[in-house]
């Protein structure tokens, strides 16, 4: 709850933050950094539901509960992620998203 | 809250104990008997599986978090069967390519548990329960999907699984924020009262629905389907297309149907235009491709689209009808998945040519195969075409020709395809063909199965009429 | 075991003795005595239906109706009238004719009688079966085969030839689809439950819009496989490429689908929409007897020129549906049992030549009356049981075809039929070209003299189907007036 | 009457022909032969037997010859129509029981000479014992479609026996043009029974010809084009009766129908197939006469007249004897079509209607006999052409005196037969139309000069050198000769009147001396004219010809006819309609189908940039799905 702020400004804030995520995941060039923009994603999902807890439902916590949860799984879902792209890097010595696109059509 | 009633989750805690029993057992197995992981887990599962056919209560547990009826412990046997064909079929390949590289045992983990978060998924009663199941049901496919570190594709299909799912879920997190900000709480139970037909609702659901439509891979959310199918270890490639494709479908359906029924007109319509999208896209590239996992791939991103013509009546003739299709569909699809399986292990061959003048060298696998193609293809009597056909049912008793027959100018172009295969096996003659080979006892068992079940699902009708049963559980 | 259900189970049970059986020897051997019990069964029937008529005056007999899918109300429903028996009774000598044609099948036999009989158990059962859905599983059942015998046993572009007709003939079955579900959906216009059963259906009667909408569609999805025009271009490719018995089998017996689905639910569950769109089908009807016919004047291949003629005489059939009258009703059952019988000889016929000379080019051939004088004469027999010559079945059927369409009391149709009469001529002309060109004439080559005679197994099958013809054309009395009884109860919904 | 006994004339010969065409290969010749003349003898007798009995004993009833009926029926078109089967005795069908008899009869002996040797014997056989079965058959019909039935089994037989020399390309070619000109005109003969059938609401003779009948009666209730549907229908059933009998312009297949063997030429397309179509338009005749007050009667009378004309003067000029008979038979078939088109209906009105009966009747006798003849003759120099002829007479005298006999009976002098028929031909029109009387007789003596023209080419005229002497035929055919010979003679005082007339009454006819003298006079003068022309050798004939210049050409062509049908079927027909179709058939029609696939196939192939490869796009294109779902239902089709 912060005074002066009403909660259109910070829901505004969380769908500029989701698209930047999107325009990053289209945009990178690099995995890492296409990872980072989900992240971004996840996140303006996150301050969603935290502030919506907040101004409108403050009696309860579902919302700050929920948001606990994502940004488990997200770390769960980018430790993996990274493995999986160290697996490439093995491979292939290089994190560009350009090197895995052998299966097409 | 005391220990039987518990036992509501019982499905849920013996694959738990599974998965325990399986990282103790690899702790004290001998180097020299980690083959014997293999049996192990395939016999703890059908155990498992036929123990999930004793009859269960219906009931919730976690204040409405968790709830289980009659048609979800159906749906979970129907898992269960799935995931038990799949390892019988994958079995050999195990012990080849995975147990020699010591990773038999995460590979069982990995799969029971993305099973077992789909058990949490179809089960669950608000969103959080199914965000983690969802997620949890995601994340270890992945891991399978990259699970031949050596191989520079499945690492790749890893990788594409990964991030487009992670967008995925990303979104309907944000379209399931919505819905929250409106209903004021992530209860099923209390958003089906509070949720009202409003722009905001309705934009929340369709994010949502994305998130969903990413997994049962609806056009046009589903280009990651091909390459991850191809490059993904076949087993792995089947449990995407029909596993988790159908636990998807079925808790779809669910919240279309209970939670997001006060938006039934915004969504009809998104379906009927989804439906067909999809049906011509999937139809469409599926003529043109020459490897075999693409080639199902892209029949199955079609079968999706039919599925939802079950959907898009909303009643309970389409729950039915719905849940009927998925479970033939796993039978017809595991079916093929398991032939391509056979073939690619003995011969490392996946290509529609190399299949020609298959029949005369190995009958039996062409007739298998024939017989799945001709039932996704929804030929009678086998069990495809009584699916398809109350699919068309359902979807015309709420009035959808048009549709329908859409859906059947589908089912005439899906049939070229089914046949472009058939043709390679049966017609053509081939100076190189693949070798006669015999398969082990797994393979076959599981082969067997699915055969049994494409010739009798469909004749068999009191298993219909239960299923209708069954999904009355849901339209009280 | 009812007397009906047994035409379903002995071919399985022949398919399943077939999957034991080893080489050709043996398989030809099982599928002919399953083909031959079949056959005694039918005949059988026939008497049994006689006598069950005298003391059973329902639409049909031997009615059975097991429940199925309680949820759809689909039944296993099955029952006869004397039209569907005189269907089986061609199905069956037709199909034991195909065995003893195809005695010599070398590649894959077991394969091949399997697929022959499952074609056959799809035919049985769609013309004995009174539910909706279940007519419309045989119906797939016996096209699908087709795929397969022409695909595997055929010759020429075989391939395409097969993927052709499977996939024009599933195109139709699955606008058909739709028509059904229509049909379905507004069975229960008088409040009674859904029901794909055809006679309940028959009973409430669907509202004209219904019939306006859905008549086309059922129409058009059975008369593709009666080669209705502009729709019959799988027929040629597909007859031309398939093998012997397998051409007899599909224009002998598969296209007569199309007109008895036509009859049997076109027409009879949607008679408004019938009488509103006769006018429309009428004329693609007409312009497929003339035009099959005049195709077929410039054809070289045999199989081709054979199929363009029964383009012609099926049209003759929808023709003759269309005329909504009990006449020509009989004259279009007549016709499709007469151009079964014919065009399976004729097909039989040409294989046979086909065997000795290895050609169906007619400008090759050349004074065969000379070399086989039996499959010659029969030949000539079979052109002229074919152009409509009396003491042949074609005279009876055709005769009542066009009184029937003649009766028709608005003068445009009394036209249409005059125009299609005159098709008769030119078939005479395109039969006799043949006749002349190939049969008679000197031997245009040397090795034409050294050709096989006839042998017992073709003579056999020769038989089967030209006693039928004759007996038809010579005493047409009995089967005309069993179909005609039996259509008296179908005219009620037609003015 | 009882008509048992007479159920067996036709069976018989139906029987011989299974028997024959069955057994055709195990059969010797010498005893297929002897079965096909037996079974013959016997329908003979009892044809006549049957005539006996129904002129003689039963037939009158109080001075009316009565219609004897006996029917079944053969299928039900409906409640109402129906096809019967059965057998008709009337005057005229027991008269042409006996004609058919004693021809046939003649021919099945006379072919035992003449088909001796030729391998098909038995077959040959078989077809004439077929041919007999399906006349008996058509004569004794007791409804249109039993008589359409049988009209096409005639047709058929005949194919079956001009395309008897089956590797000779000309004959089959004949066959095939002679079946599909009959069969065309057969549609209009089967589409004038479906309008009777409709209109009338029945087949059976006995009723439509019913002066007190609803047919006749009610004709002018519907009218088509400012005819009544009946005379359409009337017209109609002509036009099959004028294909079977060569009426001109049907009559195009007649002359190449002479590519059969002779004493088939001689029993079908002299005696009696041909003679069908008269018969069929006598059958009918009060329905001719009464409706429209025989409007359909008159165009049957001009159309005979033409033709008779027609063919007349074609047959001038043709070489080949066996073309002259034929193109005579067209001639004196025209005489028999006039000679009913000009009748009335009762008592001495229906002169026309006996006249043309009783020429039909003697004509079969006299033409048979002409065929024979020609036949044997044929037979004995290997050739049909005049040219290879001449001075026979020294050598096969039985042969010329009986052509002779035939060549006077047909020019009409007396006694001979055609003397009393054509006089009572010619009577008749003369009472009815003068024109038509004159074109008449100018045809009588084109006849005669035809006719002796061919006579003195063959049996006088000078001597050609034959490789082998000619010499008399055997016994076998020989016989047949005399006997038609002998009925030539006889025939004409046979009272026919008192028999066959149309009201089946009965009237006293008596000769016209001064139409009859006429008649003969011109008849001598042709005769006289070829024998100045032909008896002895002289250029006489060759310059005339040359003085006609064009039009001998013309008419030697046969008017160019054939050239006109050809042009018809084979450019018309053929490459402009039948040709188009089936280009048409298989690149629009297939085409389309095919196009449809391809189409798909090709889509799939364009659209396959959209599966990339690249996660990046996946996700845009997903990103897209969305926001495109959102504005669309959202803000547009949100309701």
């Amino acid at each position: 709850m912060i005074p002066g702020i009403s909660i259109y400004e910070l829901l505004t804030v969380t769908s500029i933050l989701f698209f930047i995520g999107v325009y990053g995941f289209i945009t990178r060039k690099n995995l890492i950094s296409i990872l980072i923009s989900v992240e971004l994603i996840l996140n303006a999902s996150v301050i969603n539901f935290v502030v919506i807890n907040k101004y409108m439902y403050p009696d309860m916590l579902q919302g700050v509960l929920f948001s606990i949860f994502i940004i488990a799984v997200a770390a769960a879902e980018t430790a993996l992620a990274v493995s999986i792209i160290i697996n490439l890097y093995r491979q292939i010595n290089s994190v560009e998203v350009k090197d895995i696109e052998t299966m097409k059509y | 809250m005391n220990i039987d009633s518990l036992l509501v989750m019982r499905q849920e805690i013996s694959l738990l104990a599974i998965i325990l029993l399986l990282l103790v057992a690899e702790i004290f197995m001998a180097k020299n008997k980690k083959h014997s992981i293999v049996h192990l887990a395939i016999f703890l599962f059908g155990v498992h599986t036929l123990v999930g056919f004793l009859p269960l209560t219906e009931n919730s547990l976690f204040g409405g978090m968790f709830r289980t009826n009659g048609l979800i412990h159906f749906f979970k046997n129907v898992l269960n069967i799935g995931v038990l064909i799949l390892l019988l079929q994958s079995a050999d390949w195990l012990q080849e390519k995975i147990v020699s590289q010591n990773k038999g045992t995460e590979f069982f983990v990995l799969l029971f548990s993305s099973l077992l978060g789909m058990y949490f998924m179809i089960s669950s009663g608000d969103f959080l329960m199914f965000y983690l199941g969802l997620e949890l049901s995601t994340l270890p496919v992945a891991a399978l999907a990259a699970y031949e570190t050596a191989n520079r594709k499945s690492s790749e299909a890893g990788i594409k699984l990964i991030l487009s799912s992670a967008l995925a879920s990303g979104v309907s997190l944000f379209g399931i924020s919505m819905l929250y900000a409106t209903s004021g709480s992530i209860y099923f139970a209390d958003v089906i009262e509070l949720i009202t037909a409003t722009q905001l609702t309705s934009l929340g659901a369709i994010l949502f629905f994305a998130g969903l439509a990413f997994k049962i891979s609806l056009v046009p959310f589903h280009f990651w389907t091909a390459d991850v199918y191809q490059g993904a270890p076949i087993s792995i490639a089947s449990y995407l297309s029909v596993i988790s494709k159908g636990a998807a479908v079925f808790i779809l359906m669910i919240l279309l149907f209970t939670v997001l029924k006060p938006l039934i007109h915004v969504w009809e319509n998104m379906i009927y235009v989804v439906a067909v999208a999809t049906m011509f896209i999937g139809n469409l590239f599926a003529l043109r491709q020459q490897n075999m996992k693409r080639f199902l791939a892209f029949s199955s991103i079609a079968q999706a689209g039919f599925i939802l013509l079950g959907l898009i009546a909303g009643t309970q003739l389409g729950m039915a009808t719905v849940v009927y299709f998925v479970l033939i569909y796993v039978f017809s699809n595991l079916a093929a998945f398991g032939v391509v399986q056979a073939i690619s292990l003995q011969t490392g061959k996946e290509h529609i040519k190399d299949y020609e003048g298959l029949y005369r060298t190995n009958p039996n696998l062409s007739l298998v195969m024939m017989l799945a193609l001709f039932s996704l293809a929804g030929i009678p009597p086998v069990a495809g075409f009584f699916g398809k056909f109350f699919l068309f049912t359902a979807a015309a008793s709420e009035g959808y020709y048009f549709l329908v027959f859409l859906a059947v100018v589908n089912v005439t172009i899906s049939l070229y395809y089914y046949l472009l295969v058939v043709r390679a096996m049966f017609l053509r003659k081939s100076d190189t063909p693949i070798p006669f080979f015999k398969n082990k006892i797994y393979m076959r068992i599981g082969l067997i199965i699915t055969v049994i079940g494409i010739l009798i699902l469909g004749l068999y009708s009191p298993l219909y009429d239960h299923i209708y049963e069954l999904s009355g559980n849901f339209n009280r | 075991m009812d007397i009906l259900s047994l035409f379903i189970t002995v071919p399985v049970l022949t398919i399943l003795a077939l999957v034991f059986t080893k080489g050709l020897r043996q398989a030809r051997i099982v599928s002919m005595i399953g083909s031959l019990i079949q056959l005694a069964m039918t005949i059988n029937l026939v008497f049994a239906y006689f006598k069950e008529r005298d003391i059973n005056q329902d639409i049909m007999v031997f009615t059975k109706d097991v429940v199925w899918f309680e949820q759809f109300n689909i039944h296993y429903a099955i029952g006869v009238d004397g039209i569907s028996v005189a269907l089986l009774l061609l199905t069956a000598i037709v199909v034991l004719a195909g065995v003893f044609i195809s005695w010599k099948m070398s590649d894959l036999p077991k394969e091949f009688f399997i697929s022959l009989i499952v074609l056959s158990i799809g035919v049985y059962g769609f013309f004995i079966s009174l539910d909706l859905f279940t007519m419309f599983v045989f119906f797939e059942i016996a096209v699908i085969p087709m795929y397969l015998l022409i695909g595997i046993w055929g010759t020429g572009p075989r391939e395409y030839a097969a993927m052709k007709l499977t996939l024009m003939l599933m195109g139709a079955s699955a606008i058909l689809l739709v028509a059904i579900l229509g049909i379905y959906f507004n069975s229960n216009t008088d409040g009674g439950p859904l029901t794909f059963n055809i006679l309940e259906i028959a009973k409430v009667n669907i509202p004209f819009e219904v019939q306006k909408l859905f008549f086309p569609l059922t129409f058009i999805g059975f008369a593709v496989i009666g080669a209705l025009f502009p729709f019959h271009t799988w027929s040629p490719d597909g007859h031309a490429s398939a093998p012997t018995a397998v051409s007899m089998l599909h224009a002998g017996v598969l296209m007569k689908l199309g007109g008895y689905g036509v009859f049997r639910v076109a027409m009879y569950l949607l008679p408004e929409g019938a009488q509103y769109w006769s006018w429309f089908f009428i004329i693609l009807a007409a312009i497929g007897v003339i035009y099959g016919a005049f195709s077929a004047i410039k054809q070289t291949d045999l199989k081709y020129i054979n199929a363009y003629s029964s383009v012609s005489h099926l049209g003759l059939v929808l023709f003759a549906l269309l005329m909504l009258n009990k006449t020509a009703w009989n004259g279009a059952i007549l016709q499709s049992l007469s151009h079964g019988f014919m065009t399976a000889l004729f097909f039989a016929l040409i294989g046979m030549i086909y065997e000795r000379t290895h050609t169906r080019d007619v400008r090759k051939l050349g004074g065969l009356l000379k070399v086989i004088p039996f499959i010659s004469a029969i030949y000539v027999i079979a052109g002229l049981a074919s152009l409509g010559l009396p003491g042949f079945s074609g005279f009876v059927a055709e005769m009542n075809i066009f009184v029937g369409a003649f009766e028709h009391d608005d003068m445009f149709y009394r036209i249409v039929t005059i125009v299609s009469v005159s098709a008769i001529v030119v078939t005479a002309v395109y039969i006799l070209r043949v006749v002349g060109i190939m049969l008679m004439g000197p031997v245009k080559n040397k090795a034409f003299l050294s050709l096989e005679k006839v042998t017992w197994y073709e003579q056999l099958g020769i038989l089967l189907l030209l006693i039928p013809i004759v007996g038809m054309g010579v005493a047409p009395l009995w089967i005309s007036d069993m179909i005609l009884a039996s259509l008296h109860p179908f005219i009620h919904g037609v003015p | 009457m009882n008509l048992g006994y007479i159920l067996l004339i036709p069976l018989i010969p139906l029987v011989v022909f299974l028997l024959l065409g069955i057994f055709n290969q195990r059969i010797k010749p010498a005893i297929s032969g002897y079965i096909g003349v037996f079974g013959l003898l016997v329908s003979t007798i009892l044809s006549c037997y049957a005539a006996y009995q129904y002129f003689f004993v039963h037939g009158k009833v109080n001075g009316v010859y009565q219609t004897f009926v006996e029917k079944t029926v053969w299928m039900n078109f409906s409640d109402t129509l129906h096809i019967d089967m059965g057998i008709f005795i009337d005057p005229i069908s027991v008269m042409m029981l006996v004609v058919v008899s004693t021809v046939s009869l003649m021919v099945h002996i006379y072919s035992r000479g003449y088909m001796k040797g030729d391998d098909g014997y038995t077959k040959f056989f078989a077809f004439l014992s077929l041919f007999s079965f399906s006349m008996y058959g058509l004569v004794l019909a007791t409804n249109l479609f039993q008589i359409y039935i049988f009209w096409e089994l005639v047709g058929v037989s005949s194919y079956l026996l001009i395309g008897y020399y089956y590797t000779k390309e000309s004959a089959v070619a004949a066959a095939k043009k002679a079946f599909i000109v009959t069969r065309f005109a057969d549609l209009g003969f089967l589409i004038g029974i479906l309008i009777m059938g409709y209109y009338t609401g029945t087949y059976d003779f006995e009723t439509l010809n019913d002066p007190e009948g609803n047919a006749i009666l009610n004709w002018a209730s519907t009218s088509f084009m400012g005819l009544s549907v009946l005379t359409w229908g009337l017209i109609l059933i002509f036009i099959g009766g004028a294909g079977k009998s060569a009426m001109f312009p049907l009559h195009i297949w007649l002359p190449d129908a002479m590519e059969g063997p002779t004493p088939v030429s001689a029993l079908i397309h002299a005696a009696t197939m041909v003679v069908a179509g008269v018969f069929l338009v006598a059958r009918l005749f009060p329905m001719y006469y009464f409706i429209e007050d025989g409007f359909a009667l008159n165009i049957v009378a001009f159309v005979g007249a033409f033709s008779a004309l027609f063919a007349a003067i074609i047959a001038i000029t043709q070489t080949d004897i066996k073309r002259v008979l034929a193109f005579s038979t067209m001639s004196q078939l025209g005489y028999m079509m006039l000679a009913l088109g000009v009748s009335g209906y009762d008592g001495h009105e229906g002169l026309g209607y006996m006249a043309s009966m009783f020429h039909l009747f003697t004509h079969a006798m006299f033409k048979a006999l002409l065929f024979l003849g020609a036949g044997s003759v044929i037979h004995a120099v290997h050739s049909n052409y005049l040219k290879d002829m001449g001075g026979l007479r020294k050598y096969m005298p039985i042969t010329n005196i009986t052509f002779l006999i035939a060549a006077l009976a047909i020019s009409g002098v007396p006694p001979f037969a055609g003397f009393f028929s054509k006089d009572e031909i010619l009577v008749a029109v003369y009472e009815h139309n003068k024109l038509l009387y004159f074109v008449g007789v100018f045809v009588a003596g084109l006849t005669a000069f035809y006719m002796f023209r061919i006579y003195f080419g063959i049996f006088w005229g000078k001597e050609t050198k034959y490789e082998h002497k000619p010499h008399e035929s055997p016994i076998s055919m020989t016989f047949p000769l005399l006997f038609l010979a002998l009925m030539s003679i006889l025939g004409g005082f046979i009272p026919f009147s008192d028999f066959v007339t149309a009201d089946k009454a009965g009237f006293e006819a008596h000769l016209n001396y001064p139409l009859a003298a006429v008649a003969v006079v011109v008849g001598l003068i042709g005769i006289v004219l070829a024998w100045v022309f032909y008896k002895k050798e002289s250029d006489l004939a060759d310059r005339l010809a040359n003085f006609f210049g064009p039009l001998y050409q013309w008419t030697s062509d046969k008017f160019y006819f054939d050239a006109i049908y050809l042009f018809i079927t084979k450019k018309i027909l053929f490459k402009r309609v039948a040709a188009p179709i089936a280009w048409f058939d298989r690149n629009i029609v297939d085409g389309t189908m095919n196009l449809i696939g391809n189409s798909t196939v090709k889509t799939s192939e364009k659209i396959k940039g959209m599966q990339s490869g690249k996660v990046q796009d996946y996700a845009f294109a997903f990103m897209a799905g969305v926001v495109i779902l959102a504005i669309v239902f959202v803000y547009l089709w949100a309701e």
